[in-house]
């Protein structure tokens, strides 16, 4: 099962820095986090960028296959220094 | 790396950095960055301000990271320097986590260089992209007792893409190439 | 002033100036810059390096300086910056005279402001100013045993014609008000 | 009768830091200080700033006056820093 990892605002609004979720695609591990955290990680989650064992993905990431083991990061905007 | 974010770790020869907890060794490092090749040594420190766009009367910001991914950036963006500018003598990175209070330096960036032409330009090119690349976020506390996540942040962005679309201030922006 | 160029001098609250025999105080001139308005603080330490146009191999710089028209000059430029950059913080300018040995600081620029663009473009200004406008000579020592003085200056400039000349890099040269 | 300040290579060629020169004009003065100091120092002084009394002048200088307590500083091209 994918390791989904919260960052900053994400973490917060989800109450939790890691977690575990099923799924076969990027999409749905992310639905079921949206429903698991609730409207405020939604939030959090349309302005983040995810990344998937450190790549970051661009476009249309729906799609992308997750298996066991895979690390999905959501990273909420930085401000950086 | 990740596991001992404590200490700037060595990681090529004339790059340096690094993670850290700790109060960031500046004029250590301003040391270690002069060669006997490079008269210009640039140096920027940003430390914690007791305001932001969000806030006023902040105390201390606590940074959060993605820690295993910090040092990989900081080196990226290094070596992004030293490609572009060959004649960069030593090149020091470093990012400190968790809070820090005000006035104190939360990321130093060290760039050393034969003239200071390059050096001031190199180290503007490393800190922009360490602001735009690097994923650490800022909790701000305040004199109110409150605290919050700076919000007006930008996506976080690979540093070949944010190196491409650098350009020095005052130059047109170049088309992403 | 001139008559006791061996400690930094505090002119102005907010300016920092002096002339020295010793080392430069580098990290306490960073940590003075800091004040809670200000989240960076460039610095520019120009070192002695082992080479210049003229010469391989130095090992040393002996400064000589018109001593008692140095602080004034360098007070000159810290009050031209936070003329044109009005958010500045705090700026240090100090000037190291006598024998320099190869890898130490003879000049330091620091500047602090609440962002970092004014501040690597006061930085800039600074250093640029310091090295058209304050009468310092260099006589540098090689390993051969030789010495001379640097060839390849320029005619001193007044503070405000250089000022007025300077534009930042990468911006069109601005004709001379 | 006026100082003559010599910094640099000019103090060098002119093997002194300072002298007294008489004069009553810049002119007088920098044309005593060329025949008194030599070739070398000619040379050095053509590349030079002069300044009166710490103030750096522009143009042709010859003709202004020159007074007992004046300072006259020659001042050779800087390379800074």
């Amino acid at each position: 099962m994918p390791t989904i990892l919260l960052f900053a605002s994400a973490r917060e609004a989800a109450g939790r820095a890691a977690d575990m979720i099923p799924g076969s695609t990027l999409g749905e591990v992310l639905d079921e986090a949206r429903l698991r955290f609730g409207g405020e990680f939604a939030r959090v989650l349309a302005a983040s960028r995810v990344w998937i064992n450190g790549e970051m993905l661009h476009g249309d990431v729906d799609g992308i296959p997750c298996r066991a083991g895979d690390e999905i990061a959501v990273l909420p905007p930085i401000s950086g220094g | 790396m990740s596991g001992q974010p404590s200490s700037p770790t060595y990681l090529v020869d004339d790059n340096l950095v690094g993670l850290t907890r700790d109060r960031i060794p500046i004029s250590e490092m301003i040391e270690w960055a002069v060669t006997p090749a490079c008269g210009a040594v640039v140096t920027f420190t940003g430390t914690v301000r007791d305001h932001s766009n969000d806030r006023v009367g902040v105390v201390e910001i606590d940074y959060e990271a993605f820690d295993r991914h910090v040092e990989a950036r900081l080196s990226q963006i290094a070596a992004g320097a030293r490609d572009r500018w060959p004649s960069l003598g030593r090149v020091a990175l470093l990012h400190r986590i968790g809070r820090v209070p005000l006035g104190e330096a939360s990321v130093l960036v060290v760039v050393s260089a034969p003239h200071r032409e390059e050096a001031f330009t190199a180290g503007r090119f490393c800190i922009d992209l360490v602001k735009e690349c690097v994923p650490v976020w800022k909790r701000e506390s305040g004199t109110d007792g409150t605290s919050g996540w700076v919000s007006d942040g930008n996506p976080i962005e690979d540093v070949a893409t944010a190196a491409r679309r650098w350009h020095p201030v005052g130059e047109p922006e170049r088309s992403v190439r």
